[in-house]
Order: structure tokens, then C-alpha cells, then sequence
């Protein structure tokens, strides 16, 4: 499909450090290699963090209230989730994992049913031909490869379709990953790799992970551009992911995106982070949060002011309290759904052991 | 161009028409994997496929199952109908999680939304004298993953039709190709309507004993009937083609009528296929059995060196010490024995 | 150190107190995996080795199973004794080629010269409100592969001795966890001598019909035997402990006696382990049994959401209804009903 | 384990072209980073090639009568397969591929054991634990991971072993060679990659296994120094691999290494590679030959004269004569070994399959 030709390997190394538009107090840093988002953009990415992160914050309650039975956090990570969104074009696809609620949420799908799986109703929730999202994906890193095929079979029938993939560091270790990032170079997909790096997987840190100086420096063994992003700077993985986005449209081939950013909550709220990392860290990483930094350079730049920030937030508000009181309702579950979608059609053993079931409910009932 | 009627062709060259039948008919099929363009497969299962339609749908991929599963699953979500070839049984291994976690799910966590025409063809079993590695009977794997359809042709017809229908189909399909069959000669009608993708068929006919086998073992099966009559038993021999969903009306009502059942396959006997049959047929024709069902299969061992695979492969003579061995007299029960 | 006599620990506490009297006692022995180091593992069944015994032989790897898996063996041919965890037992699947096509094989490949005593723990089964993928009762994929043993305890004190006896054992050794059962209490007597890693135990007696379980199901199991005998029935409950290989012995005296059988899991029950045990049942206890051995087992489905798993698992209901289902009186043959 | 230092790429990256000490034509070609062997190395280096391809010559010609099943030559690789084995110590390990038969046997092992496998009597004829080589590798990329774990272990105990494993060009892309390469660089393990990458697996080009200009690119993604060197070049191999085991004991971690090198013959004897490529191809490596360039160095540097090679042919010949008549018997198998090696001890059900099947045979006898 391709053939091998010596490049330097210069072309396709990150930078050496993360590239970033908006520094940690919000003041511009221009970039010369990226180019700043439109004022519009800028404002859609705020008030997609600020819903995000209300959204989070919503889920996380959620659980203590028993209406999920698991909520997987990504505050912190609103600048990654929301930035690369907001880059995709309609007809492009989302590969999210189940960090990514935020994201599927961001993309136009109905949040309560994104919840429908960590509420315990049912695996997914919804329908990905409507807004173009794969189901959140749970085995860490086999995501990435539906990502690649759904590419390749874009290209294979002429349709314009770019396929975004989210994978966190830890899944980066799988070798699932290695096997999409080549299969992905070798036929030029039309696919964007954004690597999360939330310095944790579940307890383990970035550094028993890998020994590379980031983890965008694989793109080079496969001759794939690389490159490394401040990950809690929207409008940089806004910039960034859009470029890539364009590469892949024009027949470019994949990217491979490292977002450098920090997993602010426990991995879910099963899970207790005090027990293997340092309050001083995540302390550190609240003076780098994505929402504040992008604020003061809007209120800097004119384009916020406490109006704005009021609607902004009091719609966010409006968004969690109608996904309350939607999520504040017992769904009723039907059993013989669990036969219904195993194959096309029920087998006769399914259909026996639905009228079991059907047998044994009506007994329960008598 | 559909193939004309009637022609006598390898299992192997039936599985080539059928791929190059659906390549011609559907533009959704492609066909890759490792070595299946320009060479044309190790067992030229696609030989001249990637020159009749193309490098972009019949082509070589990278070197990595679960990555040539895993972008399967990709294309199929965007509506392209994947024939893909693991190279041998134990290879399919790398795949596994692919394969059960998504291939055989991914219609069940969306509630039918979407869906997987995805045809894994997977050369299996031993008696081709293959190292180690090369000979694994895998079919447990995917028959007890839910979701999965796990078929297996043993012969040219069925192997042309089981292929076509198994790309037909909108579940993910296990294809299973018994290795040892490639190159027996058969007679193939393109145009012949199947009994269905989920049915078994009764290959030979009797009243004494069911002999129930699929793939590989199919042909030994059938060798062991051909003894057997001479010694005087006559053996129905039923081929189950497909493994999941399990055709118990057919096998059923062939041991309501005997009384008596073998089930013989390559695969090692604990936790194999034959324990599902013999538990269903235990269960379902319990006050018909005259005897127990036994199973004839492969030891519980690693597959052996090409030098001892005769040894473990069920035989003609081991099919028919099992038929002996079921209470025609009034005998000491096998029970008793033990 | 070794623990005192009779101390009441839940099954993860009985674990956890195994492989710290192992690591103490064996210098060979090292604990390693996801997150079992600095956290102590998502169910605190390696909590405090790390710090007890230093992160050289209790650690976190890179996040890759089949590395896991792979490194482990590498360890082993090398001495030493690794005890790994699978997080939950779909994520062992990226590592079933390593399983299968060398921890299971490399004894049998080198005859005998390479041997490789490690220990996969994989938390397994359902039952706590796990969403999809957490929740798979992986057990026939690992029982039928030969080389492997596959052990599961159902109470902490098998729990502590199974484990112990797996490690010193010099076969790999697959240890299913039920993790619906990690936080029920039992007494835990580390110096008690076990009846052995490959054998099963009873533990109810009775005479009228034989339920035969393991892991995550054996409570409910015992369960339904109390409820049944209320209803009149005396069921001997057996508890498998070892999968694979299955102790014939102990299960086939009890329905010898019994002359009825109903085997309880919540795996699917196609190609299911249920079906090893009914196909060997009614080989081998044909003239002693009164009714077809029957399976009681989860559908043949993907493993349902949280809210849906109640009506998937076998439940006491289920099985007190397989129960009355075994012919009791002379109504009318279950294959009749068909 | 270790942590993650932000280190410049260029430390991981190996030299845009192959390191080489001797031309294809035999000329010196001095590398300051390369010590070139001495001369009783390359005395050895010499030796051991001409021997190994006529160990390989037999072997082919075996399957010709029938004596082996099935054989895959290495004829073309000798450089990288001798050149690679005599820079390891007595102590360390080898952890081969079915390509690797000619390494095996440099390594010491008894040819007609070597052969067990391929002529079909048992998986593996050798004790791994007599010459240290793991049994050879089918299962593509598998090995990399247990070389990984023997060498980490080694360290655990206190023992000096370096492990090298050996692995193709199409086994870099499965996700094993990545899960291998990263928790080798991790743990900083003492394992040396060597990947042979012959142009081919089986009929697939290296152009559709990678899109990067060289397999040892990957090692940047690791932190891993990486190696790209000429592996039709003995010398060069042996220097590269010398200098990575040594890293490697002394605690530096791994090292991948790409020797570039060509597959002469088909993949197996039941292979045709004239399907897939073409003859200029081949003819082109004919001119790249490792033993005839060393032979040309040798003889110019005055060490090696008419008498020595015929020495050195004569005991090359000696050898492929012992091991066609040894190979020359029929051998007989006792398939009571088949329930023997399973578990430590048979189990009921072994035991009661190996009465059943001493029944049969006894059966057959009379
Ligand atoms: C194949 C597989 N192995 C293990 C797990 C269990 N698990 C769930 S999340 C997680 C950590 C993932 O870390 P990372 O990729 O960094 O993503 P993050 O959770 O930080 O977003 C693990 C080990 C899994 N889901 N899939
Ligand atoms: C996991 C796995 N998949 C597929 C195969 C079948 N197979 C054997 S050799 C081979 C090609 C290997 O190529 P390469 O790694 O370049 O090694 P070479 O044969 O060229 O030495 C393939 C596909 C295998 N042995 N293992
Ligand atoms: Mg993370
Ligand atoms: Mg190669």
C-alpha cells in the first residue's frame, strides 16, 4: 500500500516541550506552528468546559444518591475531552473510552443515555449512527483499532470520515495500541490518535508506564507525525487535533496526539487516590486548571465579562438539574431484552431460554 | 460471473469460488489478512483473488491478528463486510479479546444498533502432519462465547455454501476450515439451496447407532459407518456444520430413533464439543438412550508431533470400539466397569 | 511468620493472607500485575505486601496482560515463581495466546525439562454490579485447554489453602476468584491440611439428589439444598475446588447414591462446564441414574447489565425447580415434553 | 521503577544508515562507534557462517528425502545469526524463532536435536537448560516477552544474564514485540532485541508491515537506544551486539537492534517465493553475500589462505556428513510420552487415556 522511504526521523518527533497557545495564568503564548482559534471557538470551548465539568460534577453526586452505580471522572481533563471535540466536523466519528463521558456528552449525545451503562441499564446507552460515536469502550486500548478499520473503510468508499480515538496512558502499554498506530501509518487512515496522559492508570504513574521522555515519541517507529500538546490548554488541542483532523481528510494519514494532563478525582468513586499519590501533586495541578486559565485570557481579551460568565454557568446549572431529575426516575427494565440482541435473530435455545425466563417471572408474580 | 453448475472442485478451490462469488456479487465484501493478496493465502484458499478485484479489497495486512480483527470490527461498524483470515488456529489466539469481547458483543451492548457481518476464516485441526502450533481443534472458544456463530464445512458443497451464507450473514461468523479436507475433490452446485446456515444434515442413513461429528472428522466418521455395516451395525452419520446455534432437532430425532450415540471429533474430549452434545442428548432423549453417549475425540493433551498425531486423532477403529462398547447384549454395564 | 490457627478472615483477607505467607516463606515467590503494588490491588487482595516485602517482589507492571503473562513465563524457565492478576477476568483474554500456546504447552513441548509453576489469579463471575466486562465466568476456556490446572475456592478457607497449595503446585495454575464471595467471612486455619488442589469436597451430605457446584455459585447452591430440604428433598451438595482436572471420583460415589444430579454455575451454560460434568455423569453413572443430570447455569448470552444480572444468574429458585424437575414420580419424561 | 526524565530523542534514535565495518564488496569501512572484532573473532565469525550455511544446505536437502518435515532456511542471514550468537556470553540466553536453527546450533546444541521439531518426532529436542536456549519460538513475537521475564528475573536473583532474542521484520508488528520492548525499558531488563529483518514475512514486504524509515525507530517511543545496522555485515553485528550485551549487564537496560538483511530462499521449502517477488530482487542481495565479504577481508588482511578455507570447508562438510547419517534413521516414538509431559504428574483421566490407547496398540499387535 505504502512503500518505505528513508525520512528523517526529525519529521516525525514532537516538540520537546508540550505545545501551548494559553499559558497556566492565562496569558497568550503564540505559537508560530499553531494558530490561535477564532474568538467564536474560543468561547464554545469555554462553555463546553464550564458544561463539562458541571456535567462531571453531576455524575460524580449521582453515584452517592445509588443512580449509578460507577462514575469514572475526567475533571481536569476538560481542555482534552471538550477541545478535541469541538474540532471534529459532523461527519467525523468519536472512539471514546469510558473516561470519556464528557466528551460523548459534547458530541450531542443525550447524557442521560451516556449514563445509561454506569447506571446499570444496559451496556450503551445509545445509538452511535446518530451522533457518530462508538460505544464508550471499556477494554482498555481495543478501541483504537475500530477506529483505524472504520477509517480505512471511510476511504475504501470514498466517504470523507475522520476517526478520532481516545486512549488513555496507561492503555498505551497494550499492544493493541502498537498494532492500530502501525496498521494506521501503513494504510494512511484517515485517523487521529489523541493519547490522554492523565499521569495515572487507575494508581500507577506515568513512570512505571514507560521510560520514554513522552509517550508522543512512539509516533516515529511507526513514521507517524507526533505531537505533544499541553492537555489542559483548550484552545492548543483545539489548534492541535484540528490540524490533524485536516491532514487526515486530505489523505495525509494518521496522527498520534499526546495530551499532557491530570486526572483531578480518584480513577471512579470507587476508588480512593490518597492511597498512591500526594495531595501536594494534585495541589499543583489545580494552578494549571483548564477552565481558569481559558477565563482570565477571555475576561483579558474583552470576550468575557461576568454577564457572559453568568448565562454560562447558569445554563450549565439548568443542563445538570434536568439530568437529575431525569436520572431521579427507576426505569423499568424489560427481561427479555436480554435474548433479543444476541444475535439477529433469537436462536431456538435463546427462545427457550426466554420463555423460561417468561415462565419463571409469571410464577414469581402468582 | 456466478460459477456454473456442477463443478468438481478441491474444498479449498469451493472456498475460492465462494469468496470470489462474493466479491463479485456484494462491493461491501473485502478479504485480508496475513499473506491473502498477491501469494494467495499459505493453502490458496485466495489465490488469484487480489488480481481479479484489487489491491483495496483483497490485500495483505500488517502482521497482527488482533489488529486484523480489531479493524474488521471497524469496517463492519461502517458498513463493509470483512472476510478475514487468521492464518492457522493457534495464531487466532492473539485475536481472543477481540474476538469475545467485542466481535461476538457489540450487537448486544448497542441493542441491535450495530452490527458485526464479520467472517473469521480460520484454517483448523490436525492431520497434515503440521508442528506444533498448527493443528489446534479451537471450536470450544468461540462455541461457548454467546454471540458468535462457529460453522464448519466437510465438504466442497458445504464449503462453497456455508462460506456464502456465512458472509450473508449479519452476525459474526467463525468459519471454521478443516485443513486435512483442502484438497479432497467434491462436486459443487454454486446454486444449490442449503438447509441454512444453523442446520445440520443427515449424511448417511441407519437405525442402529448416530454417529454425530462435523469438519475434520466428518470423513472418518463416515469411513467408520462404512465398517461398522460390515459388521453388521447400521449407522445414521449426521454432519453438524453448524456448532453454534446446535441443531438438537435434527440429532435429536436421529437418537429418538437409534437409541444410541457417538459423538467424535479431533478436539481434546474434556470440556469439548462432544460433552455438549452428550449432555444435551442425555438431557433431551434421556428414556430413549439404550447406552450412554460416548465421545470419541481427541486426548486431553497438547496436539502431538506430526510423528504421534495418529495416535491421538480419532480413528476409524477407535469410532468403532465406542459403538461396540454400547450395550447391544446385555453386557456389564460401562458404568460398572469403571 | 505464619498466621495463627483459626482466625476469621473474608475470602479476599484469606487470599491476601496466602500470598503473604507464601512471599515469606519462598524467596522465589513474587507478586506482580496491575495495580496490585502500591494500591494493593482494586480488591485489596494484595494490600500491604508492597510494603511489607519491598516492590522488587511485589510490583506494578506496565499496563499490558499478555505481557503480564509472557514476562511471568520468561520468569519462571528462570526459577522463580510468579503469582500474576488478571484484573477482571475479560482482561485475561489479550493474554490467551500466551496461556494457551505457552503456559499451558512449554512443559509438554520441552518434555518435561521446562516447568512453569506460575499463578494467574483472575477475579471471575458476576454478582456485584459490575458493568460489562467485569463480569465473565471465563472458566471452559481455560479447563479446556490442556496443561492448565483451573482451581476456584468458594470459602476463605479453601481460599487460603487452595492459593498456597497453586503456588507450591509445579503446573500453571489458572485460580479463579469469585468475587461475590471476596467479602463473605469464614474461619481460616493455615495449618489445616487440605484434601488436595485436584480434589472436590462435600459439603452437605444427603441422599435423594447431588448439586454440584463451584465458586461464585456454591452458596447459592447451599442455599437451595436448605430450601429444598424444606420441601422434603435431601440434596448433597458437592464442591468442585478443582475444574480442572475434575475429581470423577467424588462426584460419581455421590450420584450413585443419589441417582440424580443438577450441576449449578453462571456460566453459559452452551459448551459450558456444566456439560463436562452431565457428559462424564451420564458415561459413567448411566444404570444409576433416575432422570437426565440437569444444568442449571446462566443463559447463553453476552453477561447482562447490573440491573438485569438477578434474572441471568442461577438463583435458588432455579435450582429448587431443576430439582423438582427430576422425575420424581412418574410424570411424564422431560424429553417428551420437547 | 524507574522515572521519567525528559531526555533529547536524538540518545534513542539510531544512525540514518546501517553500521557496517565491512563493505559488500570486503573493503574496510572503520566506524568510530564500532570496535572492529579481532582477528580470531573473525576467524570464528568466518568459521561459524560457512559451517551454518551448510548446516542450512543439509537441512533443506532433508526435506528434499523427506527426513524433515518441513524446513525454514536462514541462508542469506548467516551474519546476523552467527554474528549475534558469538557475542554472547556462556552464560546468557538465547531465545530463538523456527528461523533460527543455524543460531541454535552455533549455540551448541546437538544439530539432530535441534532438528526434533521439524522432523516431526517432538515440539522441542533439546534441554533449554544445557546450552541456555529457550525452545524455538512459532508463535510469532511470543519470545520477545519471555526473554523479557528471564532476564528480569535474572536480576531479581542476582545473576548476571543478558537475554537475546531473536525475531523477524513481520513479528515487530504484533502486540507482543511492543508489550516486550516497553516493560523491557521499564524495568530496565537486561535483554538485547535483535530484529532480523529480512524483507519478508513470508510473501508480505517490509513496505506493508511498517510506514517508518526503519524498524529501529521504534526503540525512540521506548527510551530505548536503538541500532540500525548492516546484518549481512558479521562484524558489525558482532560488534553491535557485543556492546549491547555488555549495556545490557551492566545495567543499562536494552537495546533494539535492526540488522538489515535478506531471506535468499523461499520462506519454507513449501513455499515459492518466486510468486511473490522478483529474481533481480534476490540477485541484487546475491552481491551482498555475508560470508563472501568476509571471506574477501580475510584473505586481503592475510588471514585466511587456500589452506585454512579448505580446512574450514572440509569441517563443514564433516559436519553436514554426521548429521545427514544421523538423521538417516528412522527413530521410534513410545506415544506413552504423549500423557507423560502434560502435567508433573498425569492426572486420572491421562492415566486412564494412555491405558486406553496401550490397549488399542496391543490390540493392533494382535
Ligand atoms: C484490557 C484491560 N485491562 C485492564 C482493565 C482495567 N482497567 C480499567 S481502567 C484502567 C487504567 C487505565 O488507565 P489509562 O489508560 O491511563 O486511562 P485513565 O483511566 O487514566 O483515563 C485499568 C487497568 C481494562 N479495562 N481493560
Ligand atoms: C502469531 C502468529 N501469527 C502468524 C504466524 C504464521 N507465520 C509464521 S512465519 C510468518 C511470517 C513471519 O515473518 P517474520 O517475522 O519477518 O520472520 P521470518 O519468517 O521472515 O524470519 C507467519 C505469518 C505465526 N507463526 N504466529
Ligand atoms: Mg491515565
Ligand atoms: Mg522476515
Amino acid at each position: 500500500m505504502t512503500t518505505t522511504e528513508r525520512t528523517a526521523a526529525s519529521c516525525f518527533l514532537p516538540s520537546d516541550e508540550p505545545l501551548g497557545l494559553v499559558t497556566a495564568d492565562g496569558t497568550p503564548a503564540p505559537d508560530p506552528a499553531l494558530a490561535m482559534p477564532a474568538d467564536d471557538v474560543l468561547l464554545r470551548l469555554y462553555r463546553g468546559m464550564v458544561s463539562g465539568r458541571r456535567f462531571d460534577t453531576q455524575a460524580t453526586a449521582l453515584t452517592k444518591q445509588g443512580r449509578l452505580a460507577v462514575y469514572p471522572s475526567a475533571r481536569g481533563q476538560e481542555a482534552a475531552e471538550i477541545g478535541s471535540i469541538l474540532a471534529l466536523r459532523p461527519q467525523d466519528w468519536l472512539f471514546p473510552t469510558y473516561r470519556d463521558s464528557m466528551a460523548v456528552v459534547a458530541r450531542g449525545v443525550d447524557p442521560v443515555e451516556v449514563l445509561t451503562l454506569l447506571r446499570g441499564d444496559w451496556h450503551c446507552g445509545y445509538d452511535p449512527y446518530r451522533a457518530n460515536v462508538a460505544p464508550q469502550c471499556t477494554p482498555l486500548a481495543t478501541n483504537t483499532l475500530h477506529a483505524v478499520g472504520f477509517a480505512h473503510a471511510a476511504r475504501v468508499k470514498g466517504e470523507d470520515t475522520v476517526s478520532l480515538v481516545l486512549v488513555g496512558d496507561g492503555a498505551t502499554s497494550e499492544g493493541d495500541t502498537h498494532e492500530a498506530l502501525n496498521f494506521a501509518a501503513v494504510w494512511k487512515a484517515p485517523v487521529v490518535f489523541l493519547v490522554q496522559n492523565n499521569g495515572y492508570a487507575i494508581s500507577v504513574p506515568l513512570a512505571k508506564q514507560t521510560a520514554a521522555p513522552s509517550l508522543a515519541y512512539k509516533g516515529v517507529g511507526y513514521g507517524m507525525p507526533s505531537v505533544l500538546v499541553d492537555g489542559n490548554d483548550a484552545a492548543a488541542v483545539h489548534a492541535v487535533v484540528e490540524q490533524a483532523v485536516a491532514r487526515a481528510a486530505a489523505g495525509e494519514g494518521p496522527t498520534l496526539i499526546e495530551a499532557v494532563t491530570y486526572r483531578m478525582e480518584s480513577h471512579t468513586n470507587a476508588d480512593d487516590a490518597t492511597r498512591y499519590r500526594e495531595k501536594a501533586e494534585v495541589e499543583q495541578w489545580r494552578t494549571r486548571d483548564p477552565i481558569s486559565r481559558l477565563k482570565q485570557y477571555l475576561t483579558d481579551r474583552g470576550l468575557l465579562d461576568d454577564k457572559a460568565q453568568q448565562e454560562i454557568d447558569a445554563r450549565a446549572e439548568e443542563e445538570a438539574a434536568a439530568l437529575r431529575e431525569r436520572m431521579n426516575v427507576d426505569t423499568k427494565l424489560d427481561p427479555a431484552d436480554l435474548f433479543r440482541h444476541v444475535y439477529a435473530e433469537p436462536t431456538a435455545a435463546l427462545r427457550q431460554q426466554a420463555a423460561e425466563l417468561a415462565h419463571e417471572s409469571t410464577e414469581d408474580q402468582a | 460471473m456466478t460459477a456454473t453448475l456442477d463443478t468438481t472442485l478441491s474444498l479449498a478451490g469451493a472456498l475460492n469460488r465462494a469468496l470470489a462469488d462474493a466479491l463479485a456479487e456484494d462491493e461491501r465484501v473485502l478479504v485480508f489478512g496475513e499473506d491473502v493478496g498477491t501469494l494467495g493465502g499459505v493453502f490458496r484458499v485466495t489465490d488469484g483473488l487480489a488480481a481479479r478485484f484489487g489491491d483495496a479489497r483483497v490485500f495483505d495486512s500488517p502482521l497482527a491478528e488482533s489488529g486484523i480483527v480489531g479493524t474488521a470490527i471497524g469496517m463492519a461498524m461502517n458498513g463493509l463486510r470483512p472476510v478475514i483470515e487468521m492464518q492457522f488456529d493457534a495464531f487466532a489466539y492473539p485475536a481472543f479479546e477481540q474476538i469475545t469481547s467485542h466481535l461476538a458483543k457489540l450487537r448486544n451492548r448497542t441493542k441491535g444498533q450495530v452490527e458485526l457481518p464479520v467472517v473469521i476464516r480460520v484454517p483448523y485441526g490436525g492431520g497434515i502432519g503440521g508442528v506444533e502450533h498448527h493443528c489446534d481443534s479451537s471450536e470450544v472458544y468461540y462455541t461457548h462465547t454467546a454471540g458468535l456463530r462457529v460453522v464448519t464445512p466437510a465438504t466442497p458443497d458445504d464449503a462453497y455454501t456455508l462460506l456464502r451464507e456465512a458472509i450473508d450473514s449479519p452476525d459474526p461468523v467463525i468459519f471454521l476450515e478443516p485443513k486435512r479436507r483442502y484438497w479432497e475433490k467434491g462436486t459443487v452446485d454454486p446454486q444449490r439451496r442449503s438447509p441454512g446456515l444453523d442446520k445440520a444434515v443427515v449424511r448417511r442413513e441407519g437405525s442402529d447407532v448416530t454417529l454425530i461429528s462435523y469438519g475434520g472428522a466428518l470423513g472418518t466418521t463416515l469411513e467408520a459407518a462404512e465398517a461398522a455395516a460390515e459388521e453388521g451395525y447400521r449407522a445414521e452419520v449426521i454432519d453438524l456444520r453448524s456448532l453454534a446455534p446446535f441443531d438438537l432437532e435434527t440429532v435429536a430425532a436421529s437418537v429418538r430413533r437409534t437409541g444410541r450415540a457417538v459423538v467424535v471429533h479431533e478436539a481434546s474430549r474434556f470440556c469439548g464439543y462432544g460433552a455438549e452434545v452428550a449432555a444435551q442428548l442425555s438431557e433431551h432423549c434421556f428414556h430413549y438412550l439404550e447406552a450412554p453417549v460416548l465421545r470419541v475425540a481427541g486426548f486431553d493433551i497438547p496436539y502431538p508431533a506430526p510423528n504421534l498425531e495418529q495416535h491421538h486423532l480419532p480413528g476409524v477403529d477407535r469410532i468403532l470400539d465406542a459403538i461396540e462398547r454400547l450395550q447391544w447384549d446385555d453386557a456389564a454395564p460401562l458404568d460398572g466397569e469403571k
